[in-house]
């Protein structure tokens, strides 16, 4: 009994050898030891969120979206010509469309004047409760203890249920091959997608990693966009929430959105 | 020999099939490609012969630490820290991705995803290329 | 010898010749040379000329008698529907039927299973996995074979390139794990698991049709750990494979050994062809009762051989009852 | 078996090139698609699925054929349906294996599609739609061809079958159910958002597979010497009936809801389907002939003295089958997407690739139907259970 | 032996037949129980042939009175052999014991003995080519599959060569097309080298050989049968028919087992050629030189096949005839079919083969000059020239069963079916499985039909037994066609046992009695002599 329990377990430790994800740091692991760390200037959170501050973001209605451009550049995100195409992470939309289900009939004075035709900046809300995330069968979208709602690109098989279960449009397809629809300058860091996976704005994980704001965050001269911890009571996101009424998209779908609003 | 003409027919095809490797080199041991490796540096991530055999199963290891743990720095078994990157890392000492990963890749015809979403380096001379790269069709 | 000590005896003989292997190159013994560069080339000559000698073997007997075996309707009166595939009656029903028996395994795809039951009742089930399990087994050793060209020529043709990008398209795990080589282990297990478990298919399997599964199955798995566990450099393996296909052979140093039993497996495998069941290759092209036509009736076919025999003629038969044949207004030759 | 779906008369001949052309012009636009990505379809940002995924969750319908004949012949010995099993499962088996094939063409990344095993997750209701369409699939090739090849021989069907079969009735329910979870699960998409939608599958599902099926067995009486009898198809012709009535009795349940409430979420792709929203109206006719079609397959089925004349049944099978198509096919789907959650609206329309692949997914389908059901029915022939009883 | 002596049919077969014993096949010794072996050839028939070894002996006996030089003997008959014959070589070399022929023998459905697997038939044979004619079998002896050649194996060998009916039945299902009866053949020519034969088969040779038929019928007694065969006809039908017999300048010779001279139910076929021809006032003539289309040198070894054969083209050729016409027979067509213009050719004395009545050509039949019957009869139906009333068969319910060779060896598969769905009404096929190129074996061709070897053939006969019980349970078949003289015989006992209460008969006894003579009277039973209508039939 006790001997065909062994010999099952060799044969499965020979399988996972096999089969298993991280076999070779395994097998260096036994020569010599490996380490695997996140850089100790990395920027951690518990959780991750942003704070857009529209009253500061009134220049986008003369055409300001520094933003997008800073994070189109910084991630090599295409613009196709074709709206069916379009691959977005971050960009300006009407507030009807960024807020759908706010109605104001009589709209006059702030509502009318400053924000009906003011374009929104929106982007992933990297919700706390994520349905994109629920939906994937390959776990190639998920979220990370820090609350980022990631994506892994080489899992992802574009059967694109988290589009459809996303209700902020938030996701896009790779329809066709984006690399000759990159406008902005390459940049030569980070890799582009392949076509047929699903991408969306990240937080900039890879620059939080270094030590850096998200690029829309950076590039934003205005400081309409704040990025920090929300759980942190001293970050300025929670000051700003603190300070000001805020709200956030489709509170009612109960999927926690993680960007919010300062009207 | 009976129905002599199908059978050596039938031979000569054989022969042809089974020494195909043989008559297609003409005798050429075509050397195997010399990789540039495009850099003064002594010592790779890990030992040579290990990363000759297993680089692949290492990127995709430090992919998956990267993407899925958010996890990317690598303290290899010589003690020095690496970011784990493809274009950051691994293409800043291999500068030339023609000379070095294809040479060996197309010797052996191996066709690695990898170029698909990660940016090789500009090589000399590719500028023109890399341009074309960007250019809007 | 009964069914169990040929398997083991297969199976030992195998374990014995990837040991055999693992001892020789190991660099306290050194015989590098030896297993990379020798034993090869006398595996393929043995290999070429023991198909060659075999067939020529086969020539040298001649074809008396045309004997092919008819499963459907002969060629007779316009009116009825003749079966050119089944019962060929010229060179295209022959070169139809040889490509439906060589390329699609046609009779195999007959197979039916006998099944007794009391009351003295028998049934015939369909029972096509063998074909199946032969189809794959033989295409996936096709493809990998084919495929293998990569490593034995520069520049390596593009039919080559095209067959292993069909082949690895499902992107799973990295390096990408071959559908055909999924696809024979199974297939070559299920040859080697019927043998075991069909009782009168154990009975009838010799050690010689255990040690080739055995030595197949052997040389996929060396090739599959080699790819996707115990990597080896395949720069240096190329370096030798195309050394041995120039002449200019040479043992490039630092491949692992896993890469030197694959290929002694495959030696022995080659070496042992011309010399056993595997000659199937090669016969079934020359079974007479596939290869030819059924037009006895119509086409002359010559014995080289034929011979006069002693007959009891006419004359003698005659001559033994001519009374009783005139008795009984049988007409005669001589009154 | 499958030896006599390579023999047959020549117009099955020609049936069978046929469909195999319809395959290869699929198979060819699928290569470009999978050369030039999704994009080559009419699918958007916005209406993210389209025609593949409509016919997918039309066909996960359709291969409920298998269950309304198996559940009345096996729990309640129903002796009628012994005959015609076979053809509801083989029917299964095509519709299923469609339903794979335009799941596969719908994937951005085909290449990929083993991660879906290699990295189980059973919180995405997809993980369990592969897993209980796989299933079936091979639950009803495994009964229907054992079944089949122990009528062939004359043999009692062996033990283990019982088991797999009784599996196979809840495992039908199963692929509607899931299927209808794929869509009723997500925020933000008011339309799909009803907890009758499972109901709402399960119930056009017994309308038009069994309807498809009379379409068959009447064809096949016309046409061959199987006889289904006309008790059997008379049978169904029932199980359709009340299958439509519940059918359009849940949709009116659903506009009810929705047109009471008034809840913009939800109203918006009502209006969209019925009148058109903004000057966009591609569904508007397309739902106005589903509804004449759906109240025409009604009123001819009510009446039994319709329902059982053999010219009008086939008219009223017709009309339940394109009713359904158009309402799971076409509107299902692409009205979830239309308006988006954002309430904008974008136009799709299914490209010339598009239609290629999906006519050579069809094709394919009526392919293996084709073969099963020549070998099911030579089977029969040979063993005398083709004609009428 | 007879059928008593057997047990019932349910208890013949069991469930578990199929299961193969412990013991290897290689150390299972040779057991001949009686009923399952056929007697040695009498020393006389030998000698007549002049073959070797002739003396009297029984297989149960320790000491078979081999020569000394036996070994030497079959080693150098196989050496001989392999230079010969390509198939018997290639069959030797490539079998790679898939198993797919294993359940396709009759013998070892209905056996279950192991060794009537084909591939393990060819086995006992391939294992000694293995040890003393390959390298591997040299070096490495039982490993290899090799074994000694002992005097156990000669024993073996004569039971189970004899235990094969040569039908090819496994040839159609082998992936490389190995063909057991050119095995079998191989195996009984090296048995013949050591005078090791059965007398059922030589004893017919030896006849053949001296008078021309299997029976050792004088042409006297010919001409008596045969006119006896036209008293009853005009009995029946009221029509004298003419019996032309060694007629010179005769337009066509025609040949047919002799077995359908003097036993029932293969006069009725006779009987029906008589009328046939005589309806169709054709000029042709039988032979009693050539008074045998079966060959049973088939069964014996090449060269006697060719011994026999001769009289055919001989008598043709001294009669002057056109062409020849041969009756309804299996083996009797193999050897017609593959082996004759090869060995006593070329026919260049004939002429192709027309028919006098429709003019059709018969093109398949260009060089041997030899025309099937129911090729020649399917033609004249198909032209209308035959008054055909279908309902003289009525109370036939007919099942068709395909001889081996017909089917197999020359794929004669349309023409009887053609005939017989034009001459009953009720005709219904067996199961699939068991028809036309996969038909099977009446378990008493090649030599095998003998009564000593009863229990073999019943159990042989099993798969074919069945198949017939099942259209007699599913359709009442009550009739068994067949176009072979064997089947005839044989098919009679395998009905008996199997099936009772159906009855053999051959495709033109059907076609006689609805064929409607010229001149003939209003009959009123069929050739049998049995009423055309049943009497219990006229209450209904």
């Amino acid at each position: 009994m006790d001997d065909a329990r062994r010999r099952f377990l060799k044969i499965a430790g020979l399988s996972v050898l096999g089969l298993g994800i991280k076999p070779v740091t395994d097998a260096v692991a036994t020569a010599g030891e490996v380490e695997i760390t996140s850089s100790p200037n990395a920027l951690k959170a518990k959780r991750w969120a942003m704070v857009v501050d529209i009253k500061k973001c009134l220049k986008a209605k003369k055409g300001c979206k520094e933003c997008v451009i800073a994070c189109n550049t910084t991630h090599n995100v295409p613009e196709f010509d074709n709206p069916k195409d379009e691959v977005k992470w971050i960009w300006l939309t009407s507030v009807k469309h960024a807020f759908p289900d706010q109605e104001s009939q009589y709209a006059e004075g702030y509502y009318k004047d400053t924000l009906q035709d003011l374009p929104f900046v929106v982007l992933c809300n990297h919700c706390d409760n994520p349905p994109c995330v629920r939906v994937c069968p390959v776990q190639a979208t998920f979220r990370r203890a820090d609350g980022i709602v990631m994506m892994d690109y080489h899992r992802c098989i574009g059967c694109r249920f988290c589009m459809a279960a996303c209700p902020f449009g938030a996701r896009s397809l790779n329809w066709r091959d984006p690399r000759p629809f990159i406008k902005t300058p390459l940049n030569r860091e980070y890799p582009t997608r392949s076509r047929g996976v699903v991408e969306k704005c990240t937080f900039c994980d890879e620059r939080l990693a270094k030590g850096l704001q998200p690029a829309c965050v950076a590039a934003c001269k205005d400081k309409a966009l704040v990025f920090g911890d929300v759980e942190d009571p001293n970050s300025e996101v929670r000051e700003l929430l603190r300070k000001n009424p805020s709200i956030r998209r489709k509170p009612q779908l109960g999927t926690h959105p993680q960007v919010y609003y300062i009207l | 020999m009976y129905n002599s003409g199908k059978i050596i027919i039938g031979i000569i095809i054989f022969l042809v099939l089974a020494t195909f490797p043989f008559w297609f080199n003409r005798g050429v041991a075509q050397a195997p490609p010399k990789l540039e490796v495009g850099t003064q540096e002594k010592q790779c991530v890990e030992s040579t012969p290990f990363m000759k055999a297993n680089h692949m199963k290492l990127l995709v290891d430090w992919r998956d630490y990267v993407v899925r743990d958010g996890k990317r720095e690598y303290t290899s078994t010589t003690g020095k820290k690496f970011d784990m990157s493809l274009q950051n890392t691994c293409m800043k000492c291999h500068t030339q991705k023609t000379k070095f990963c294809d040479r060996c890749h197309d010797y052996v015809e191996v066709a690695p995803t990898c170029w698909d979403c990660h940016i090789a380096p500009v090589e000399p001379g590719q500028a023109q290329q890399a341009k074309a790269l960007r250019s809007s069709n | 010898m009964n069914a169990w000590s040929s398997l083991f005896a297969s199976l030992f003989a195998v374990i014995g010749l990837v040991i055999i292997a693992l001892l020789g190159v190991a660099p306290a013994v050194g015989l590098g040379t030896l297993f990379g560069v020798v034993i090869p080339y006398v595996a393929i000559a043995v290999f070429v000329i023991g198909i060659v000698v075999r067939i020529l073997q086969w020539a040298k007997a001649p074809v008396p008698f045309r004997i092919p075996t008819t499963c459907g309707q002969a060629k007779s009166l316009p009116w009825i529907k003749a079966d050119n595939l089944e019962s060929p009656y010229n060179i295209w029903g022959v070169i139809g039927r040889m490509f439906l028996e060589v390329v699609l395994f046609r009779s195999l795809f007959r197979n039916t299973r006998a099944e007794v039951a009391d009351g003295a009742v028998v049934r015939y089930a369909s029972a096509k996995w063998l074909w199946l399990g032969g189809i794959l087994f033989h295409y996936s050793l096709l493809t990998i074979v084919v495929r293998h060209i990569r490593f034995f020529v520069e520049p390596i043709p593009s039919f080559v390139a095209l067959l292993s990008s069909a082949d690895g398209f499902f992107e799973i795990l990295v390096p990408t794990i071959f559908l055909t080589d999924i696809a024979f282990v199974l297939a070559a297990s299920y040859l080697f698991f019927r043998r075991v478990f069909i009782p009168h298919m154990r009975y009838i399997s010799l050690a010689n049709d255990y040690f080739p599964l055995f030595l197949i199955l052997g040389i996929g798995i060396t090739g599959i750990l080699m790819r996707n566990v115990w990597k080896v450099d395949l720069l240096a393996v190329k370096e030798l494979a195309m050394g041995l296909f120039s002449f200019h052979p040479t043992v490039p140093p630092g491949i692992g050994s896993i890469f030197f039993v694959h290929l002694f497996l495959v030696s022995v495998l080659l070496a042992y062809f011309p010399f056993s069941k595997l000659l199937h290759a090669p016969g079934v092209f020359l079974s007479p009762t596939r290869n030819m036509a059924n037009n006895n009736r119509m086409v002359r076919h010559i014995n080289p051989w034929n011979y006069p025999v002693k007959v009891h003629t006419y004359e003698e038969y005659e001559n033994d009852f001519r009374e009783k044949m005139k008795e009984a207004g049988i007409p005669v030759e001589k009154e | 078996m499958l030896e006599k779906a390579l023999t047959g008369s020549r117009s099955y001949k020609v049936w069978i090139v046929v469909l195999l052309a319809i395959v290869g012009i699929g198979f060819v636009n699928y290569l470009r698609q999978l050369d030039y990505g999704l994009g080559i379809t009419g699918m958007s940002r916005d209406v993210s699925w389209g025609l593949y995924i409509g016919q997918f969750t039309f066909l996960v319908g359709v291969a409920a054929s298998a269950v309304m004949l198996v559940l009345p012949y096996y729990l309640h010995n129903y002796k009628v349906f012994g005959k015609i099993t076979i053809l509801g499962e083989f029917l299964a088996v095509a519709s299923v294996t469609m339903c794979l094939s335009f799941i596969i063409v719908d994937l951005g990344k085909p290449q990929r599609a083993f991660n879906v095993l290699l990295h189980p997750t059973p919180n995405s209701i997809l993980f369990w739609d592969m897993v209980v369409l796989n299933g079936y699939l091979f639950l009803n090739i495994i009964i229907g061809w054992t079944l089949l090849g122990c009528e062939r021989r004359g043999a009692p069907p062996p033990k283990w079958v019982k088991p797999l079969i009784y599996l196979s009735i809840p495992w039908a329910v199963s692929i509607h159910t899931v299927t209808a979870f794929l869509y009723a699960g997500l925020p933000g998409r008011g339309f799909w958002l009803t907890a009758i939608m499972a109901p709402r599958f399960l119930g056009s599902a017994f309308a038009s597979g069994p309807s498809l099926l009379i379409l068959f067995c009447l064809f096949l009486r016309k046409f061959t010497k199987f006889d289904a009898g006309w008790e059997a198809i008379s049978s169904l012709a029932k199980i359709v009936t009340y299958a439509m009535l519940v059918s359009v009795f849940f949709f009116l349940c659903e506009l009810f809801t929705v047109y009471y409430s008034q809840i913009p979420e939800h109203i918006l792709h009502f209006n969209y389907l019925f009148q058109g929203l903004h000057g966009h109206s591609e569904l508007t006719p397309w739902m106005w002939i589903c509804i004449v079609l759906a109240l025409v397959a009604v009123g001819l089925l009510i009446n039994p003295k319709w329902r059982n004349n053999e010219k009008i049944l086939p008219i009223a099978c017709l009309c339940v089958f394109f009713s359904l198509w158009i309402e799971k096919g076409i509107a299902l789907v692409l009205t979830g997407f239309i308006p988006s959650p954002l309430e904008t609206i974008t136009r799709y329309m299914p490209t010339p690739t598009e239609l290629a692949i999906t006519l050579g997914i069809w094709g394919l389908g009526f392919l293996v139907l084709s073969v099963l059901y020549k070998v099911a029915l030579t089977v029969k022939e040979q063993t005398g259970d083709s004609a009428s009883h | 032996m007879s059928l008593e002596h057997l047990p019932k049919p349910e208890e013949l077969v069991k469930e578990d037949v199929l299961t193969p014993p412990e013991s290897p096949w290689m150390d299972t010794p040779t057991v001949f129980k009686p009923g399952t072996y056929s007697f040695p050839t009498a020393a006389k028939n030998l000698k007549y042939l002049g073959m070797p070894n002739p003396r009297e002996w029984s297989p149960t006996d320790k000491d078979w009175k081999l020569p000394d030089n036996w070994k030497e003997i079959v080693l150098d008959g196989i050496r001989e052999r392999l230079l010969k014959y390509r198939s018997f070589r290639v069959f030797m070399d490539i079998c790679v014991r898939c198993g797919a022929c294993a359940d396709k023998c009759h013998f070892y459905i209905g056996s279950g003995d192991p060794k009537n697997m084909p591939v393990l038939r060819a086995e006992l044979l391939r294992s000694v080519y293995r040890k003393d004619f390959t390298a591997l079998g040299k070096i490495f002896g039982q490993l290899a599959g090799a074994r000694e050649l002992t005097y156990d194996v000669i024993k073996e060998w004569f039971y189970y060569f004899y235990q094969c009916t040569e039908c090819r039945r496994c040839s159609v299902f082998c992936p490389y097309g190995i063909d057991t009866a050119e095995i079998t053949m191989m195996g009984r020519e090296l048995l013949h080298l050591l005078g090791l034969g059965i007398n059922w088969a030589m004893e017919p040779v030896a006849n053949c050989y001296r008078t021309g038929n299997h029976l050792g019928i004088p042409p006297h007694g010919l001409i008596d049968m045969w006119e006896f065969m036209v008293d009853d006809i005009e009995d029946i039908t009221g029509v004298k028919v003419g019996l032309p017999v060694n007629k010179k300048g005769a337009e066509i010779l025609f040949v047919t087992p002799s077995g359908d001279y003097f036993a029932d139910p293969g006069t009725y076929t006779c009987m029906g050629y008589l009328m046939l021809f005589h309806e169709l006032g054709l000029d042709y003539t039988w032979s009693t030189y050539a008074s045998e289309g079966g060959n049973f040198g088939l069964f014996t070894s090449h060269e006697m096949i060719k011994r026999l054969n001769a009289k055919i083209y001989a008598e043709a050729k001294r009669l002057g005839v056109k062409y020849i016409i041969g009756g309804e027979c299996g083996h009797m067509w193999r050897v017609m079919h593959q082996y004759m213009d090869t060995m006593n050719g070329p026919a260049d004395f004939l002429e192709e083969p027309v028919s006098p009545i429709t003019g059709t050509k018969f093109e398949n039949c260009k060089t041997t000059k030899m025309v099937h019957i129911t090729e020649f009869t399917s033609d004249l139906i198909k032209h209308g020239k035959l008054k055909l009333d279908k309902s003289r068969n009525d109370k036939t319910i007919t099942t068709f069963h395909d001889s081996c060779n017909p089917a197999r060896a020359a794929g004669i598969l349309e023409e009887p079916r053609y005939i017989l769905r034009n001459v009953v009404d009720n005709f219904h096929e067996m199961p699939e499985n068991t028809i036309r190129e996969q038909t099977f074996c009446c378990a008493g061709g090649a030599g095998l039909g003998n009564d000593e070897n009863i229990e073999m053939r019943m159990r042989g006969g099993f798969p074919r037994g069945n198949a017939v019980r099942h259209v007699v349970d599913k359709h009442q078949v009550n009739r068994l066609t067949c176009m072979c003289a064997i089947d005839r015989a044989t098919l009679s006992a395998l009905c008996e046992y199997w099936a009772p209460d159906v009855t053999v008969g051959g495709i033109h006894e059907l076609v006689a009695n609805a064929m409607i003579m010229t001149g003939e009277h209003e009959r009123t039973v069929d050739l049998r002599g049995e009423p055309l209508i049943p009497e219990e039939d006229e209450d209904v």
